[in-house]
């Protein structure tokens, strides 16, 4: 059993903050993915429906990364474009539908039939949201488990070896344990974050400070690259501060068709499409082609969709400051 | 009194084919009966889809203090708009809170502060187990589902969980083919056994009646919808259905409750389709 | 044992959001406290340094409660006043000392000497703030217990039999526990809440989520009353939703000589003083009798100081708003 | 090579008495010293007082990048005035991040997170173990001292601690009252038998010089400040005082360092008396 594959390989003794060798961290996606995702990495994009980061996505699909181990709460279309481009080669997820319109088929069709489908490839480890929200949660603490009231009465824990048990040195319970999870990679979309990765997000905040903090590496992808002046200003958003971030990539619209709260909607219209795009291998072949691997990076993607901004943009909902004064 | 449903000739007798063409469709009948469940100032931890829609139709009729909870971390969510997903913006602009999907389940759902759990289901069987993991084999399924999501730890936790699920003999099976979330009964050790903390799934909504456990944990017919039989109901289900006598027969929708669903909360049909 | 005695006592197997009789839950201090304090009761008053509710610790010693249990991770002046005047059984803590200034004396009086001495009165049982902070936060996730590495090397456990261990069922490795902290009420201070208790606080946000979560009925005193809309313009800053909270006390200035971040300033001059005061009993009880129990309420405190709002209010540093627009 | 530190004739010789008024206290070389340990760039998880007072002074000199991490949940602390508290209002406004306490002990320290851990100590003892509990028996204390606070678990997670305590012998006896922190010896076991993460102590800062752990994890002397002899120094600890060869003597303070405390780091001198 590879590291990778093991979810109970302990976390590194510390972690070094990552100093990248130009001295700054601010840099293309390309560069992002192609210093800190590598074939074999064990690589979580997380982001409950809310800035999914799926230029992210679509540069490892580019670059060809092979043998990846994805875990997401929800798999979601972005790992459905890269179980169907064949990056993957384990998924470890909580809920793998596509939500409000139906299935991943791509990943259907890599986990459904008969044993020795040749369709059938990817190895899958699966748990509940809460089981998946612990796993990062114990990488994110340094501990090698978390403890919890789940699963019981359910077929889960057969489903799932790696789901144990512990006893309570107090009251003598039996409660359910589920491993740490110490991705080799994180990314994560911003709203905002400034060129040392302090980065704050608003809206709907899902599993990301956990999924950061547990990871040896971390990509922040914002679609605004601010000051620090403007992090300083209202500390209380940081999700994560910048010394454990390794890479910073401004890329506005990197999280469509997902959303950015305050930002752009979701493309609600393209999920509906991915149902008919995803059932079909050859559509599926041809929208990566167009989308993916026909364009060189996120502007360009952008550029092929020039309605976005007008059917997508943001309306105002801004709220008042506080004052941090004393 | 439990009787067996299948000669189920008092709920027969309460419901008649009339040919009219229905003034409502099944799925607004469910989506009304779920909102009935549901009491002003509960705190609900909501499911998207028909439980979206069950709820916000509470909220806008006999239930305008429900607390909505939405695993995604909204909470005392007030959407604008029909939430397509429950990550949807609209469940966080103007909401009491949002907060990380941890504090979610661990203080608020493990810690006990939800009321009301509402979930959908692929499978139900004869003791309320649930299944959305997958058809057939888990290690090669005919159909894989999406998996559980919160759905696990929702009817563990939960105070009270109530099912929605659409009748059919293939929804209904005896005993599901995988347990995804706990019902009350799991390879006969009955739910209060591993001292699971909700009282689990206390109601099924189908499309055309109510399943309710009894004392034992298996599910009984209770109630039955306008013009639907017991006889009817219980050939859809994969176990010698019984039901509580006396059977009751449900109230329709109300003119308001239609215009409501039809004109506000989903006036393109995403999720009242069928 | 008494329940109030035994840190491992279960939480109650569901909590009931506390409806007032009143139908509101805006109410006095000298209600609030009335209705959610009672003798024997195990107490928590949070807030690190920021946001400690010294109006109602006053409001309980003018109610002459008696046998509470205190918890804090820092007793701080609050809970050398409430030691002093005769209210606490125990103190459960990690560090009691004035930060800043030297020592707890009302504090230090109960707990040192020869036993037998007719000054100690005070039971102790003692962690780190690591310890009362996973204390806190078990009792808010429902669980008995919480994992940590914490305490190897060190004489705490002996001192403290309710910290135990248990083992990691993946890696086999020890690791330290500390059992669930489930208080029968949390008072917390807040910069604003609204009606139903809804409450936001920015700056320093200690361990009050977790305590308030933990917690069998919650007291939020809060420095602005606001309307509902006020905290649904900014979601995110909420830290305790109102179904959680039973009492709601409009009370301005109710931290001082703590400190509201936008608010006031903490007055560090009381700070140094309490040092005086603290070390004499005479002192201390005359203190008492003038500012805690020679007053009716928290405005008559601070008509007897009518230069604080000169020295310790705060100035501004207000931030920008973020967009929650879709 | 380690010697008996009593016998430190090389270290009497590398200082003499000049009898002129000091230009600085020992204070503020015990400031000074501390501050020429941080790296520019570390993270540092600072307790007030002295410890404050060096990661500062190291910010406003060769550590401008320094990250101060408050156990309150300020990071990346830029405090405009000195800090009376570690929860001064002053380490909010303009920091990086504000969060949690949870976060801070979990996700920060216990997660390897912390470089340098900055405590300071009432007493500390042959193997550094560090007492900051009580003088005397537990239940029955001679003086109770305030508690461990987070320094249990800082000893235990930074990667490495410095701690800062003026020599005295009742401040470094044999054996402390209790260990609230964790040294490099507990009841004659290593410090890595428990497999503690971080490195522990590493260095002693006190008025006169500097004790470090040798390879068994007993404190030598291994630098003193000018004008100090090793044996005076070996004369106020608890237990035979060995350093280790060649024993440094220590620069004093620049007077660009004595101009930043004095005027604009600690003015008031509330840190530096004495």
């Amino acid at each position: 059993m590879s590291r990778h594959d093991d979810p109970v390989h302990q976390r590194p003794a510390h972690r070094r903050p990552d100093v990248p060798a130009s001295g700054s961290k601010v840099m293309s996606m390309r560069d992002a993915i192609t210093s800190f995702v590598h074939d074999g990495d064990t690589v979580v994009i997380e982001g409950f429906t809310h800035l999914i980061c799926f230029a992210a996505g679509h540069e490892i699909i580019r670059q060809g990364r092979r043998g990846l181990v994805l875990c997401r709460l929800t798999p979601d279309l972005v790992y459905d474009q890269m179980i169907g481009a064949g990056c993957a080669r384990k998924l470890v997820f909580s809920w793998a539908g596509n939500p409000g319109a139906g299935s991943l088929h791509a990943f259907r069709r890599a986990v459904e039939g008969p044993a020795g489908d040749s369709a059938r490839g990817l190895e899958i480890e699966e748990y509940s949201h809460f089981g998946m929200v612990a796993r990062l949660a114990a990488g994110a603490a340094g501990l090698p488990f978390w403890p919890m009231r789940d699963y019981a009465g359910t077929d889960l824990p057969a489903a799932n070896p790696h789901i144990a048990s512990v006893t309570c040195p107090y009251t003598g319970e039996t409660l359910a344990t589920v491993p740490a999870l110490n991705p080799d990679v994180t990314i994560i979309h911003a709203q905002r974050a400034d060129a040392e990765g302090n980065t704050q997000i608003w809206g709907l905040l899902g599993v990301q400070k956990e999924a950061a903090f547990a990871s040896r590496h971390v990509i922040v992808v914002a679609e605004e690259l601010v000051d620090e002046r403007v992090i300083r200003a209202d500390p209380n958003r940081t999700l994560v501060p910048g010394f454990i971030v390794g890479a910073v990539v401004h890329e506005p619209w990197g999280a469509h068709p997902s959303y950015a709260q305050g930002y752009y909607d979701r493309d609600n219209a393209f999920y509906v499409t991915w149902e008919r795009i995803s059932r079909d291998p050859a559509q599926l072949a041809t929208y990566l082609d167009r989308y993916v691997m026909g364009v060189p990076d996120r502007a360009a993607y952008l550029a092929a969709m020039p309605d976005l901004a007008d059917r997508l943009r943001a309306g105002n909902r801004t709220c008042a400051g506080v004052n941090y004064g004393y | 009194m439990v009787t067996d449903a299948s000669s189920g000739t008092r709920a027969a007798a309460a419901s008649a084919g009339t040919g009219r063409p229905a003034r409502y469709s099944p799925n607004e009948m469910m989506a009304v009966v779920a909102a009935r469940e549901l009491r002003n100032g509960e705190i609900v931890f909501v499911g998207i889809g028909l439980p979206n829609l069950a709820c916000n139709l509470a909220r806008a009729t006999h239930a305008p203090d429900l607390v909505l909870i939405y695993e995604s971390g909204a909470i005392g969510a007030v959407p604008e708009r029909l939430p397509v997903s429950i990550g949807d913006p609209s469940l966080v602009t103007g909401s009491l809170m949002v907060c990380g999907m941890a504090d979610v389940f661990q203080y608020l759902l493990q810690n006990g502060r939800i009321e009301v759990g509402f979930l959908g289901a692929a499978q139900v069987d004869r003791w309320g187990n649930i299944n959305t993991t997958v058809v057939g084999d888990y290690a090669h399924p005919t159909v894989r589902l999406p998996g559980s999501g919160g759905a696990a730890e929702i009817a563990t936790h939960a105070r009270r969980t109530i099912v929605v699920a659409r009748l059919s003999r293939r929804a209904f099976p005896a005993s599901v083919d995988f347990v995804t979330s706990p019902g009350q009964r799991y390879h006969g050790t009955a739910r209060s056994k591993p001292a699971l903390p909700g009282a689990g799934p206390v109601k099924v909504i189908t499309d055309r009646g109510v399943l309710e456990p009894d004392a034992t944990g298996e599910l009984v017919l209770t109630a039955v919808y306008p013009d639907v039989t017991a006889a009817e109901i219980a050939s859809d289900v994969g176990w010698p259905l019984r039901f509580r006598d006396p059977i009751e027969t449900l109230d329709p929708p109300t003119d308001a409750d239609l215009a409501l669903l039809r004109e506000r909360l989903d006036p393109d049909k995403l999720f009242l389709k069928g």
